[in-house]
């Protein structure tokens, strides 16, 4: 019941005593994120460190951020699901399918065989049919959420292969490439569309009421109904919102490897994607959710992976380095774990 | 979803409807080795799902099974061709390994109110991790024990099936009686229905939760090593993405993810329906890689959606 | 009787129980005896704190202050089983059973019947099936317990308390859904409870209720101890000033604004003609006119939820038509029943009605929201003075308009599920038990409101288990009996008594 | 005759290295009229199995896989033998205690791989004896049967030059994106000092090209780059300058696998290991041999 509070309700709490800053259900998350960089900076020489090479910035936050814009896509788009009380596991095919029907109809010359403009298009419309599906069988059928996405989770990718034949599209277009390796004021694009997709839903949630519509169906589907909520619109609209994302997510993933990797792009995705949800705040059992919060899981799990690069964690170690940290940052949000911290240090 | 009773017939029909089919499309594909065949090579995904089906029942998930399993490959493995433990105390040992390691995330679960999804995700890094520790090559066991247990035939209806088979059937026997017969199964029913409730009518949630972890993890070591009789090896990249297996069959057998309803036992048709899709495409033989994906999404659909019109009708049937 | 009880040393004995939560004082140095053969019941307005108490006292809660000793040895219930261990079986307010197991396992849920090691499900049947015939509640108790209303499950609940062998029986609103016959059963088994030595705790809002079963009356007023009493030196004002405070309470439940009454127009709004639903109701014909107050009587299980729901579409009707100022509405949904200007209350709060997490505010706005469309946000500021506007008309007690409607009690909850639907100015509203819960003088106050609306026009189907509120306040009363509309008279045609003749089919 | 029939296990789809080997596979049975069974394990050796017991069942031929890992097939084998139904690996070998539960294995060596990826630095070090190189490598898939030898083969090789050290090490996957991501990461980390990028597959190097070309330094020149493979796109890497040499671990090994299984069925003996031809190539041949390339 300690849920995050609405977007909008937010806005009008009174001023922020430290009492509620201290209580606000974003602070974890950012601590968990702020330790990491933390490490980084104690452990890795020169890890803050920025410069401009090509008119634009470089550095490992650059990399970070720009490495994590298609999960932190990703991560917004499964926090609706989530909210409603689904999950969406098919993410990863989107993403490889919305790659490969781009790098497909751009071809592989500097001369786009579409224009650009169509093909991200029809990458695009690829990804929204593929939420669609996902959110009749969930919404219309009453799939459970889980089964009705793992179809499209096994088909999609073999979908994505169908069209290339299981090879790995390469892609010499140039203006393709600026989606995920492009400049904007210095900044990686990358981000922009991230923070563009931010800004929308956001203001969405603001001055729309689809926040509280999804988050009444989400926690009491019955109740939502006999208020007169569409709950099977909503439905289908987070799920096709999700694919969106993913397919935005797919594009920029092959515009950064300036390919379409049918078999590997995205893979699991999906499940950081709900780590990122998870460790945001948003639970998992529906309702309250916190966008921002998924942003900062995304965060969160790009610097960790970022980090283990850096620090030259011998690979076979990796998984167990990311569990631990998984096992305390989780650890670190739980009120009880706090309790029984504190009373273990007044004992 | 009211008629949870009703899913698990209609999955089973549906099943012997698509051997009927699949048997006049591929000849050879109704012989009794065939079939006998989707219980031995299916005999460690069954295990697994009987744990997780515990666990789904009582609304939550654990995505570590796969990796356990492999950890107790590797573990077994291990303490065989490198400690040279004797081979009872080594299963033994794992077991209890398996155990604990569930029971942990359980109790992780339970008392510092954590997602089971991101424990067990945690969990799933860590277990592979932790074979990576040990060694990043394949083991192979050369144990007499394993192998005889790999290479003994039973007879059975003229075909024959593996010790590991036999197990796994009693494990569900097992199961079955602890969810339908025990206080404990029903506890872990009730807890699915409404924790809330449950804590208030004085289940013992806490003991409740963190025992179904702890047999979720019991039953994936168990599936460990019957892994380890059917590959004879241990490897830290074995079973991947089990779990999702494990979970899709658990959910085909008629358990609602959310908990609270559902039968073990469907958990058996769960797993014969994904076994029988691959069979289904393995005797095809002309698909390629991809083709093998798609026509596996299209059989899980059609499967899913029948399933479910065939319930939505029931249940009006019923009204 | 009360002088010899006092003789002996009580059963349970609460001694200064404080409890706090976020921005409110739930309880303040509380104090509170339990004999044994005695019951005792705990009076008290809408989030005076009487539920907050019972789950201190059981171990849901652990108090900020206070001791509780039973028997003379202090106790420290840290859960609910350990208040079951030490013999304190209760009935919480909300019916907190599994719906998805069946009814003969809720009632023996954490104390099978054992037999070979196994649970003996035969014997286990049974018990359930004779335990809940003690009640006259004669159901299949192998059908999951959710496919019953509110009621039954009411009824398992009780029974299953029942059937423990315990020294202190608690029983939080167990009446607020049954009826009047219901209410007699379980009050003739309470009382031989009661004269088998048992300590009855028992919360109500009835005060007939309250003198027909209790022996002693504590009261509580805004999480403190008013006082005890002796309940036949009690008069019924008395208690209800003492619940209320001063006699001018008026700051705490400040009288509701009167809609003045509107030019009669008596147009007929809504016309169902051979509504049913295969083995749910029979087709039923019903016209409600506007400006009428409609009351739908019978008895549990007779089909009025069931009539109510196919009326706002949240079941499909699958016979009969329905028009709606002329217009034909087959409605599929409670959204088309909405848009043209229906309202519906459940019954169920819990399940159907309150969104827990939500806070109040967005609670009450829901429906008119999702009315007003998913673009066409309410601005913040309106919705605000809204919810404000109706948690001070209302009297609900809540820390904070932005307090999730969960941290209410349950009478706040019920208070603000009907806000939702007053907020939308529907041309009708149904109102399925809507004063469930709720204290005596809010139920007045709401009542009266409601039948101002009514009286602006606005037309209202009635469904309440309390047949002298029906009767009170309908112009016009449909009877049903086993999902059958039996019969149709006006105001005054019948009374207290002749009512339950009807209604039980006695009658010609 | 009746037509011969071969049941093909394979491990998946995962690299255009075996997609390009499944189809050299698929047209090489194409052209001899021998009927394929082809079933794709999806990188799990439980369905590569399954599929093997399903091949017995249907009463092929002959079985042929490429295993996924090397051990846990006595049991299965044991089975297909029982049948007498020969079996041939391709790609990888097994670890079995009875050797005669294959015939045959056609495929690459992936420590040799290793070992000629080192060799060719070793030459290329010997012509600067004074300069020191820092190594980075990308690994493929932890725990991975190439993996694990190409990286012991190349480490066996370059430990004869003290002046050859190995700084970093780090898993890509075999997958572009990731060798670009860990690439990223270790210029940051080591910047300027890094001298050679090793990777295991011509996947992870074009990712990590991108990433040098992006720190701003020259992939070729300032980072010489080697790999394994010899897929097309490596050689369009080095054609362009990007790219040192490539290893090849060919893939089309169809034509003699259908070759062998004739001879298997014939009962004409042969021989037990048959190793494929595979050339390495440095960027200065690259231009000349791009047109033969066929996958
Ligand atoms: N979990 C909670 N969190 C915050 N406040 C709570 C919580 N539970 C109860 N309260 C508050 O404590 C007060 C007492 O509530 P309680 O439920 O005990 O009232 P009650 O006397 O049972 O009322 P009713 O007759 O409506 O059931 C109320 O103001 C309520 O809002
Ligand atoms: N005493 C009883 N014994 C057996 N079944 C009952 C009893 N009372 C109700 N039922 C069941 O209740 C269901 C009908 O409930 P419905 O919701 O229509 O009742 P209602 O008229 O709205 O009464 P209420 O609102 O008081 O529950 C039927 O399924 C019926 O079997
Ligand atoms: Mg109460
Ligand atoms: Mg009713």
């Amino acid at each position: 019941m300690t849920a995050a509070p609405a977007q909008a309700a937010s806005k009008d709490k009174p001023a922020p005593a430290p009492a509620w800053l201290l209580r606000h259900p974003l602070l974890r998350p950012l601590a968990a994120l702020a330790v990491l960089l933390l490490i980084d900076l104690l452990a890795i020489p020169g890890f803050f460190h920025l410069s401009i090479k090509d008119g634009h910035l470089y550095g490992s936050l650059v990399d970070i951020v720009n490495r994590a814009a298609p999960l932190m896509l990703a991560a917004l788009g499964m926090t609706l699901v989530i909210a409603t009380r689904g999950i969406d596991i098919s993410v990863g095919a989107v993403v490889a399918l919305s790659g490969t029907v781009a790098a497909m109809l751009i071809g592989g010359a500097a001369q786009a065989q579409t224009p650009l403009g169509w093909a991200m298009a029809a990458a695009m419309g690829a990804a929204l049919l593929c939420g669609l599906w996902n959110g009749v069988l969930v919404a219309s059928l009453g799939l459970q959420p889980i089964v009705a996405t793992l179809i499209l989770m096994v088909a999609g990718r073999g979908l994505a292969q169908l069209l290339t034949d299981g090879q790995i599209v390469t892609v010499y277009h140039e203006p393709f490439f600026f989606l995920g390796g492009g400049h904007v004021a210095g900044l990686p694009f990358s981000l922009t569309v991230v923070a563009v997709v931010f800004a929308v839903i956001a203001l969405m949630m603001r001055k729309t009421a689809l926040g509280l519509f999804i988050q009444a169906v989400g926690i009491n589907p019955v109740a939502a109904r006999l208020a007169g909520l569409k709950t099977a619109s909503l439905i289908v609209f987070v799920y096709v919102f999700c694919a969106a994302c993913a397919g935005l997510a797919g594009l920029m993933i092959s515009s950064n490897i300036k390919s379409a990797d049918a078999n590997n792009a995205g893979l699991l995705l999906e499940l950081d994607a709900i780590l990122a949800v998870t460790l945001g705040g948003t639970s998992l059992a529906g309702g309250k959710f916190s966008l921002v919060g998924s942003v900062i899981g995304a965060l969160i799990i790009q610097t960790l992976t970022y980090t283990i690069y850096a620090l030259g964690v011998p690979p076979e170690v990796n998984m167990v380095v990311k569990s631990v940290v998984v096992f305390l940052v989780c650890l670190s949000q739980s009120a009880q774990f706090k309790h029984l911290f504190s009373r273990a240090r007044s004992a | 979803m009211k008629s949870p009773y009703f899913t698990p017939l209609v999955t089973l029909a549906l099943l012997l409807a698509m051997l009927g089919i699949g048997g006049a499309v591929y000849p050879g594909l109704l012989s009794v080795q065939v079939i006998l065949n989707l219980l031995i090579d299916n005999a460690f995904l069954l295990v697994l799902a009987i744990g997780m089906s515990f666990v789904i029942l009582s609304g939550g998930i654990d995505l570590s099974v796969g990796s356990v399993l492999a950890l107790a490959t590797m573990v077994s493995a291990w303490l065989l061709q490198v400690a040279h433990w004797p081979p009872l105390a080594a299963i033994g040992l794992v077991l209890l390994l398996g155990a604990l390691f569930g029971g942990g995330m359980g109790a992780m679960i339970h008392y510092f109110k954590l997602q089971p999804f991101i424990v067990t995700l945690a969990g799933m890094f860590l277990a592979r991790g932790l074979c990576y520790l040990i060694s990043i090559n394949s083991i192979t066991i050369d144990d007499p024990l394993y192998l005889a247990m790999s290479q003994t035939q039973l007879g059975l209806l003229g075909g024959f099936v593996s010790p590991s088979a036999l197990i796994a059937l009693g494990m569900l026997a097992l199961a079955v009686f602890l969810a339908h017969f025990t206080a404990f199964g029903r506890g872990v029913y009730a807890i699915g229905g409404n924790e809330q409730s449950a804590l208030m009518m004085g289940l013992p949630v806490a003991r409740t939760k963190v025992l179904v972890y702890a047999f979720s993890g019991f039953c994936a070591a168990l599936a460990g090593v019957l892994f380890s009789f059917y590959m004879l090896s241990g490897y830290g990249l074995h079973a991947q993405g089990t779990e999702l297996d494990a979970i899709a069959a658990v959910v085909i057998g008629g358990t609602l993810l959310s908990g609270g309803y559902g039968y073990v036992a469907g958990a058996l048709s769960g797993v014969l329906v994904l076994g029988t899709i691959q069979t289904l495409i393995a005797f095809d033989g002309t698909l390629s890689s991809w083709w093998t994906r798609i026509v596996i999404g299209a059989l899980l659909f059609i499967f899913c959606v029948v399933q479910r019109l065939m319930a939505i009708g029931a249940a009006r049937r019923a009204a | 009787m009360i002088e010899a009880a006092q003789a002996v040393a009580p059963v349970l004995e609460l001694h200064g129980i404080s409890k706090q939560f976020p921005g409110v004082n739930a309880l303040s140095n509380v104090t509170l005896k339990l004999y044994a053969g005695e019951v005792h019941t705990l009076m008290g307005q809408n989030g005076a704190g009487k539920s907050t108490l019972i789950k201190v006292l059981t171990g849901v809660y652990a108090p900020d202050g206070g001791t509780i000793v039973m028997e003379g040895r202090e106790i420290r219930p840290g859960s609910t089983q350990d208040a079951q261990r030490l013999g304190i079986s209760t009935v919480y307010q909300e019916v907190n059973l599994c719906p998805n197991l069946s009814v003969a396992e809720n009632m023996f849920i954490g104390r099978y019947p054992r037999k070979f090691g196994m649970l003996d499900w035969a014997g286990m049947r049974a018990r359930a099936s004779s335990l809940l015939e003690q009640l006259e509640v004669r159901i299949d108790v192998r059908a999951q317990l959710s496919s019953f209303p509110l009621a039954i499950q009411q009824m398992v609940a009780i029974s299953r308390a029942l059937n423990m062998s315990a020294r202190v029986l608690i029983l939080d609103e167990p009446t607020s859904s049954l009826d009047e016959a219901e209410v007699q059963l379980l009050f003739r088994v309470l009382r031989q409870l009661r004269d088998q030595g048992m300590a009855i705790l028992f919360v109500t809002h009835f005060l007939d209720q309250t003198y027909a079963m209790s022996d002693r009356i504590t009261v509580m007023r805004n999480g403190e101890r008013e006082g005890e009493y002796a309940c036949a030196a009690l008069s019924r004002l008395a208690l209800v000033n003492k619940m209320v405070g001063a006699p001018d309470a008026s700051e705490h439940a400040p009288a509701l604004p009167h809609p003045a009454a509107a030019h009669e127009q008596p147009a007929t709004l809504l016309r169902a003609r051979g509504l049913g639903r295969k083995g749910a109701l029979a087709p039923l014909d019903l016209d409600i006119r506007a400006g009428e107050m409609l009351g739908l009587c019978g008895l549990l299980g007779s089909g009025r939820t069931e009539a109510a729901r196919l009326l706002f579409g949240a079941d499909k009707a699958d016979s009969g038509t329905l028009r709606i100022g002329g217009r034909s509405h087959p409605f599929a949904s409670p959204r088309e029943a909405i848009a043209a200007g229906i309202g519906f209350c459940s019954e169920d709060r819990k399940h159907e009605g309150a969104i827990l997490e939500l806070s109040v505010r967005e609670n009450m706005i829901l429906a008119m929201q999702a009315r007003a469309g998913l673009l066409r946000a309410i601005p913040l500021r309106e919705q605000q003075a809204l919810a404000r506007d109706y948690v001070k008309w209302l009297g609900i007690k809540t820390a904070d308009i932005e307090a999730p409607i969960g941290s209410l009690s349950g009478g706040n909850q019920q208070k603000v599920l009907l806000a939702r639907w007053l907020v939308t100015r529907p041309a009708m509203l149904i109102l399925d038990e809507p004063t469930r819960g709720i204290d005596v003088r809010a139920k007045q106050d709401i009542m009266d409101y409601v039948s101002g609306l009514c009286r602006k026009g606005m037309a209202i189907l009635f469904i309440s288990s309390e047949l002298p509120e029906v009767l009170r306040c309908s112009d016009r009363l449909v009877v049903l009996r086993d999902r059958k509309a039996c019969g149709e008279y006006q105001r005054g045609e019948l009374d207290d008594t002749s009512v339950l003749q009807v209604i039980a089919g006695e009658a010609a | 005759a009746k037509a011969l029939t071969i049941g093909f296990s394979q491990v998946g789809a995962e690299s255009e290295w075996r997609t390009a080997n499944t189809l050299s596979i698929k047209d090489a049975a194409k052209k001899e009229g021998i009927h394929l069974k082809f079933a794709d394990a999806q990188q799990r050796q439980e369905n590569q199995v399954k599929a093997i017991r399903s091949f017995i069942a249907q009463r092929v031929d002959v079985i042929a896989f490429s295993p996924v890992v090397e051990s846990g097939w006595e049991t299965v084998l044991r089975e297909a033998k029982a049948a007498n139904i020969p079996v041939i690996l391709t790609d990888r070998a097994v670890n079995v205690t009875d050797p005669s539960l294959y015939v045959a294995f056609i495929g690459s060596d992936f420590v040799e791989e290793g070992r000629r990826a080192g060799r060719w630095l070793l030459e290329r070090a010997a012509r600067t004896p004074d300069r020191t190189f820092n190594i980075v490598e990308l690994q493929g898939t932890v725990g991975s049967a190439p993996a694990i030898d190409r990286k012991n083969g190349f480490a066996e090789v370059i430990a004869a030059n003290p002046k050859l050290n190995i700084t970093r090490s780090q898993t890509g996957d075999f997958t572009r994106a990731k060798g670009k991501e860990v690439m990223e990461a270790f210029l940051k980390a080591q910047g300027k000092s890094i001298n050679v990028l090793y990777a295991h597959n011509d996947d992870m190097a074009i990712g990590a090209i991108q990433a040098i070309e992006e720190a701003g330094l020259k992939p070729g020149v300032d980072i010489l780059v080697i790999s394994i493979d010899g897929v097309k796109g490596a050689f369009q890497a080095m054609i362009a300058g990007k790219m040192n040499v490539t290893v090849e671990c060919s893939p089309l090994l169809g034509p003699q696998l259908m070759a062998i299984a004739r001879d298997v069925v014939a009962g004409k003996p042969v021989p037990k290991r048959i190793t494929t031809v595979e050339g390495v190539f440095p960027a200065e041949v690259a231009a000349k041999e791009l047109p033969n390339r066929k996958y």
